[in-house]
């Protein structure tokens, strides 16, 4: 009896929605990992793994944000520049004096602002949401710039200490603070998109917007939530990037809104709404972010480099699809 | 020793009326021609750029001289350059203050705007065009001074072989690529083995991961090109808590306390606010028929280091 | 005066060119049924979306349970107990059976979904209208008839006072119909106020009490149904006589066009054989999931053939794709026009004119267009297509209209056999008849027709053939002569024991 | 008579399918431009307008290129890096001293091999399009850094003065070459989207993939030549970048698919599919050219410029978007 309620489990988790591509994902991802350390065995050493969950979970939190706007079908490109505004609003104040966390709320408080305004030209104006957040991304960048009137700040120096520990330096339990913050973030987030009524809404209104309207979702209020999560979680990126780097820099995040939609996207999030689970997402930031360190242990010349990561991303992906396409081939004989 | 450098490197502008340069009629009541002189840099993100632009205004608003920066404002892109370059002949600037992006690009564009009786002046970074004067650091003597650096500080400790990493900014960026070239040179013949360069586009936390990743391989040494990759190399070497030689590019305030705190062993310091301050006065000159002085100028580096 | 749970005064609502509703009044009874009729884009659909708060009205008075409303959405009209199913498919394609059902009222326990619960409850209505699907499956993935019922079992879960059916029974087959009107009897009891809009007005005399019809717009009478003859309300809804319902005509029978052998595609078509001759209509009936439909898509290359041969004027194909098909002279109208049919985005022009570029352009493709505008012109007067000019997107067109585009692109082609899917799903008695006289017209021709619907009379009434389906095998064939309802419906529940499902297993 | 024939032509062309945004976009950019010449007097002059009309060419022709791609219901973020991969790859066979113009049609048949790829990835192996053209974008790049061992060329030189008059700096007709080159590209790609069996069945798919199928389109060809479009367009301004820089440099183009994007979305092309004129997309480089050219002339301090990009964009869609809601208001009055 034991043994087969644990193989009924195994399967409830592999007839879960979304799952297939997770599963089939994750052999890339585990294929890769064995290369790299045939490559060099450095790969694998606990330092590095350690290092490389950290390195991971910016990625892996972005990608969360634009998971929660792909799967109402519409997309995030402010991110990058949101992170950015997040990192010079924060080091600017904390270089004026004013106390870390209070900075850092600061900081927090006006990305959530620039996400209210996406979520608003996109649900209430209903531009299209590659030009409202074209947009938002441009002038989140001019907010960057300004912040610290055109200039990086200086380091944000001792004072901040406790603030670069917490979201960079320290370790709690073995593991580096920045890995427990990303396994918050995905749990809380998680939940929230497979337990709750907004997540289910969510869901509803990436896959059929006028049904859901029909159904008496609240399509304004939903979709300008999901953007401000996005900022959300851009925005917790940019204060690790503070605390990272110990000064903000006015290109900070420039680009990131690409991996955030790679990492989604090879997860099994689709871009046109309706599909995708945010463990998804995480094994999607991992591939990124294992090519990305593991090519650098390998030595890979750096011509090359951008033809390998090009090809793994679309080998991923087309591991998924050829799996399904079996299965496809097989329930038809 | 701290303050005194940074006060130089960082210049503090005087926020209240330095903002429009409409003001400068005021400098126009002299009686003098109404000239523009445009500032081109290779974008608008760098504090480097900043720091020339305010050495240039400064200078503009001694002498009286219209003034106005501008790059792509996109990043660094060598065909939205040409456009600045081609837009500021349009709107009628006399002088041309420009950091080309690279030694041919704008080579063209530059004989045009020359023919449309433009006068230029390269900053930082020249192209291979006449021009009444360049100011400029030599990269490659100076990436080969970081070398050289490096090279000092590990054979004092004893260390004569070893991994050494190199934190760059893209491969496409001339100066920082003449800044490891000369880095490499200084390393000819020893029995250190300089690792495949890794690019960090200059942002602090991607150049602090891939340092980091040098580190978890065992390097010796780490060289960052410019300052976002320094401060990236300082920080992650700061966090390992190890002895490895840091060496890097440019000063800031973060890259001065990494010195300071002995993470970083030195950094090559260039001089931008002068480089904008000086070509202003040679504009000026060559405009009111002055003396324009020499060729080239080397606005040279500094390297700077714990006192 | 008896009392109206629904009432509408003057109500007058337009759109950019066409006054859909102008000057209408209209109400309606606790625990009656009241059957709104009219031609398609007589604005039905409209007057109920109005009533459901999806549009506003432009003037004119509107009374719920006696109160005069003003700004209705669909929530609150949800909330004062309206229920709508709609005349397209209005599902979210990703999500399951239950969480569609509870879509917009999810079942919450702190904070959290309780899935559990929901399930239990969407298997309970389910069950309760003898729908057979698991509440866990995804909607994507259920047949346009099963996504209808699921649709149904939403409006019924709200706990409504009054439920309107726009066209429910557009994708269903008659064992669902009549499932279907026994619990329109037993909401009917329970004093529920159901207004139903349907095109097959062969239904009401199974529930209807009082009907409603509506012209272009306009109120043109309420009666009730006793009293009344469907004769006198297709007159009342077309504004004229309408000679015959079934025009048959007959034709010799010809040489052979199609030879059907030993088909094999998936899962729902299996050793399927037929032929198919000059002057003939075939129809294919069947329950919903016989297979019918996947027969015409894989004779269609729409889906890839496992084995079988398929052997047109003598000469055997290799059908890979429709563009193999539609050279050969096969053509099909798909039966989900939205999904297969249309582009929604495009004009009626470039919708009708899409299969047929072939011959509307020069040596170099270039769309010539002038014939363009001549063939839509042509095609649209020949269906009598209601549209305010061929230049307006598909998707303004009423359902019916719609339907006739889907049609009517075919119309140009020289093709040796036509096939067509429920073609007249959703369409208005007089546009019925036009549909039945085209293929009459084909049939003239000497072009095959084959004549895929799940009502009875109709198929009865215009083939000349009929061939039943069951679980993707041909069950039977019938000679028109001697064809019943019964008998189809003897052949289409000819389902395989279960001892041989379950040695194949 | 003839003042009524009149009438009804310019009657026609307001009515044509979307034109109202392009007519309402278009009334942004007057806008635009009578701001920024009332700044300064010498944006309006001769020399500017010239130059002016140069620079949005670039962005003109990646932009059409991109609203192919995009009215199928597809995207290709691999433009930037075709472009940079094209200049690159040009520019080392000229700087090898092979004729100018037949290095030019190698990188061109490279660059229309890589379309060939992102298309068959999508058409064929279904991949979505965000990870086939993210996939082709790291790549292309990759080959662009190792067309010159990962160098930047060197001048392309005196033998390729030819080359460089054809499509920068020679002028035909008081017009710059580039000038035309556009209005070429622009003419013929119109033509062949608005007028052409190919045009029609790429309506089609973005509107409706499946009917189309079932209307005997060739879906997986139609998508393919879409994509080989689009890297042609990239390819041509990767020959002009070649041409105005006079060397070849490895980030050629980067950034540039956003661009195109935006171009073409601010001129009324969906990001759905199915929706849009190419007169759109011109309007929309315009906005995005004009605002880069004015703001220099304007003096507008740099730390702000970035701002009035962002809000500019977003203003000139919602331009169109209150336009029409006006529209609708006044027809249900
Ligand atoms: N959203 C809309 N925009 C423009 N016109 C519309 C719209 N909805 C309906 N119409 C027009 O209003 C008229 C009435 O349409 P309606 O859908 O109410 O007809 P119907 O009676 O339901 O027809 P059918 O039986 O075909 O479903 C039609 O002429 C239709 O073209
Ligand atoms: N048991 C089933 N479970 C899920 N899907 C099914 C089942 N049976 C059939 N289908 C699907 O139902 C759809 C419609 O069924 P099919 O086309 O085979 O029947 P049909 O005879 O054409 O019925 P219809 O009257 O709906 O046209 C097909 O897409 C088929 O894959
Ligand atoms: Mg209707
Ligand atoms: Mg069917």
């Amino acid at each position: 009896m034991q043994v087969k309620e644990k193989t009924n489990f195994f399967k409830n988790i592999i007839a879960m929605r979304g799952m297939g591509q997770v599963i089939s994902v994750s052999s890339a991802l585990v294929m890769m990992c064995i290369v790299f350390s045939i490559l060099n065995p450095n790969f694998f050493s606990g330092k590095n793994i350690s290092n490389l969950l950290r390195q991971v979970v910016p990625i892996l939190i972005i990608g969360i944000g634009q998971s929660y706007v792909l799967i109402t079908g519409n997309i995030d490109l402010s991110i990058g520049s949101i992170v950015g505004m997040s990192c010079m609003i924060s080091a600017t104040l904390m270089t004026r004096g004013v106390n870390p966390w209070v900075s850092a709320l600061i900081a927090m408080l006006c990305c959530l602002g620039m996400g209210l305004i996406s979520g608003l030209l996109v649900s209430k104006a209903k531009l299209p949401p590659f030009i409202a957040t074209l947009g938002t991304m441009i002038v989140a960048r001019g907010i960057a710039q300004i912040s610290n009137n055109n200039y990086n700040t200086d380091a944000i120096g001792e004072g901040a200490r406790g603030f670069r520990n917490f979201f960079y330096y320290g370790q709690t339990l073995g593991l580096f603070n920045t890995v427990w913050i990303g396994l918050v973030v995905f749990i809380f987030f998680d939940f929230i998109l497979s337990r709750t009524r907004t997540g289910r809404h969510i869901y509803a209104i990436g896959s059929n917007i006028e049904a859901s309207k029909l159904s008496g979702v609240n399509v304004v209020f939903t979709t300008t939530i999901v953007y401000i999560i996005s900022s959300f979680c851009a925005a917790l990126v940019g204060l690790i990037t503070t605390a990272t780097g110990g000064l903000g820099t006015m290109d900070a995040g420039n680009g990131y809104e690409l991996n955030a939609v790679a990492a989604s996207v090879i997860g099994g999030v689709s871009t046109l709404g309706g599909q995708g689970i945010l463990l998804g997402t995480v094994v999607g930031s991992f591939i990124w972010g294992v090519l990305n360190n593991g090519l650098q242990f390998a030595g890979a010349p750096v011509a090359i480099r951008n033809i390998v990561i090009g090809i793994v991303v679309v080998v991923a992906v087309l591991i998924d699809i050829i799996a399904r396409t079996g299965k496809v081939k097989k329930a038809k004989e | 020793g701290k303050s005194e450098t940074a006060g130089t490197t960082t210049p503090t502008p005087q926020t209240q009326d330095n903002t429009s340069e409409n003001e400068t009629p005021s400098g126009g009541e002299e009686k003098k021609k109404d000239y523009l002189v445009y500032l081109i840099t290779m974008d608008l993100m760098d504090q480097h750029w900043a720091s020339m632009d305010q050495g240039a205004k400064a200078a503009a608003q001694e002498l009286g001289l219209n003034y106005k920066w501008t790059a792509p404002t996109t990043g660094k892109d060598d065909a939205a350059q040409i456009e600045c370059i081609n837009n500021a002949v349009a709107d009628g600037a006399d002088v041309i203050l420009l950091a080309s992006n690279g030694p041919t690009t704008q080579v063209a564009t530059l004989e045009e705007a020359s023919k449309a009786g433009v006068k230029i002046i390269y900053v930082d970074s020249p192209a291979d065009f006449p021009a009444i004067q360049t100011l400029a650091t030599d990269n490659e003597k100076a990436g080969e001074i970081a070398g050289q650096e490096m090279l000092a500080a590990l054979n004092a400790k004893g260390i004569t072989s070893g991994k050494i990493g190199i934190v760059n900014v893209n491969s496409a960026t001339a100066s920082t690529v003449a800044r490891e070239k000369g880095f490499r040179k200084a390393f000819e013949g020893t029995n250190f083995e300089i690792l495949a360069t890794q690019y960090g586009e200059g942002q602090v936390d991607k150049s602090q991961q891939i340092a980091t990743n040098y580190i978890t391989e065992g390097c010796v040494g780490i060289f960052g090109a410019n300052e976002g990759s320094t401060v990236g190399v300082g920080n992650a070497i700061q966090e390992s808590g190890s002895d490895i030689v840091g060496v890097g590019f440019d000063k800031s305030d973060a890259v001065l306390q990494l010195i300071e705190s002995g993470a970083l062993l030195c950094t090559m310091a260039q001089n931008p606010y002068d480089m904008g301050y000086q070509g202003m006065k040679t504009a000026y000159a060559a405009l009111t028929g002055g003396d324009t002085g020499p060729e080239y100028v080397d606005t040279g580096v500094t390297v700077l280091k714990k006192n | 005066m008896e009392e109206y749970i629904v009432e509408f005064k003057h109500l007058c609502k337009e759109f950019p060119g066409v006054k859909a509703l102008d000057d209408v009044s209209f109400n309606l009874k606790r625990g009656e049924v009241l059957a709104l009729l009219g031609e398609n884009g007589a604005g039905k659909s409209t007057l109920v979306k109005i009533l459901s708060g999806i549009y506003t009205k432009d003037s004119g008075e509107f009374r719920l349970f006696g109160q005069e409303i003003h700004n209705l959405t669909p929530k609150r009209a949800q909330e004062l107990g309206i229920a709508i199913i709609h005349q397209e498919l209005n599902m979210c394609n990703h999500l399951t059976v239950a969480e569609n059902i509870f879509l917009g009222r999810e079942k919450v326990r702190f904070g959290m979904l309780s899935n559990k619960e929901m399930n239990a409850e969407a298997a309970k209505i389910l069950g309760k209208l003898n729908i057979d699907i698991s509440p866990e499956t995804i909607v994507g993935e259920l047949p346009v008839s099963k996504q209808q019922m699921v649709e149904i079992a939403k409006a019924l879960s709200t706990n409504a006072k009054i439920l309107i059916m726009d066209e429910p029974t557009s994708a269903l087959t008659s064992r669902e119909i009549e499932e279907l009107f026994s619990i329109i009897k037993s909401l009917k009891k329970q004093g529920y106020g159901i207004i139903y809009i349907s095109h097959r007005l062969e239904e009401l005399e199974h529930i209807a009490d009082r009907v409603t019809i509506l012209r272009d717009g306009k109120f043109v009478t309420s009666m009730n149904f006793k009293d009344t003859t469907l004769q006198e309300i297709i007159s009342h809804m077309v504004g004229r006589e309408l000679k015959e319902k079934y025009p048959r005509i007959s034709c010799p029978r010809g040489k052979k066009i199609l030879e059907v052998r030993n088909l094999n595609a998936g899962k729902m078509v299996r050793n399927v054989s037929f032929d198919l001759y000059e002057g003939e209509i075939i129809g294919f009936a069947g329950l919903v999931g016989a297979g019918r439909t996947e027969l015409t898509r894989a004779l269609f290359g729409a889906d890839p053939i496992d084995s079988g041969e398929i052997i047109l004027d003598g000469k055997k194909l290799n059908i890979k794709s429709p563009i193999d098909a539609i050279k050969a002279g096969i053509v099909s109208a798909p039966e989900d026009r939205k999904r297969e049919g249309l582009c929604i985005k495009l004009s009626i022009r470039e919708n009708i004119s899409l299969p047929n570029l072939d011959s509307l352009c020069n040596k170099l493709g270039v769309v010539n267009k002038k014939k363009e505008k001549e063939l839509t012109q042509s095609i649209a007067e020949r269906l009598r297509i209601k549209m305010p000019n061929a230049s307006v997107n598909a998707e303004s067109l009423s359902g019916g209209n719609q339907q006739k585009i889907v049609v009517g692109k075919w119309l140009a082609r020289n093709s040796r056999v036509v096939i067509f899917d429920e073609p007249t799903r959703g369409i208005d008695v007089a546009a019925k008849v036009e549909i039945y006289n085209l293929m009459n017209d084909l049939k003239r021709q000497g072009i095959g027709v084959m004549f895929v619907s799940s009502e009875m009379p109709e198929i009865l009434g215009i083939s000349d053939r009929i061939l039943v389906m069951c679980e993707g095998r041909i069950t039977g064939e019938l000679d028109i002569n001697e064809a019943t309802q019964d008998k189809i419906m003897e052949y289409a529940t000819r389902f395989e024991k279960k001892e041989i499902n379950s040695r194949t297993a």
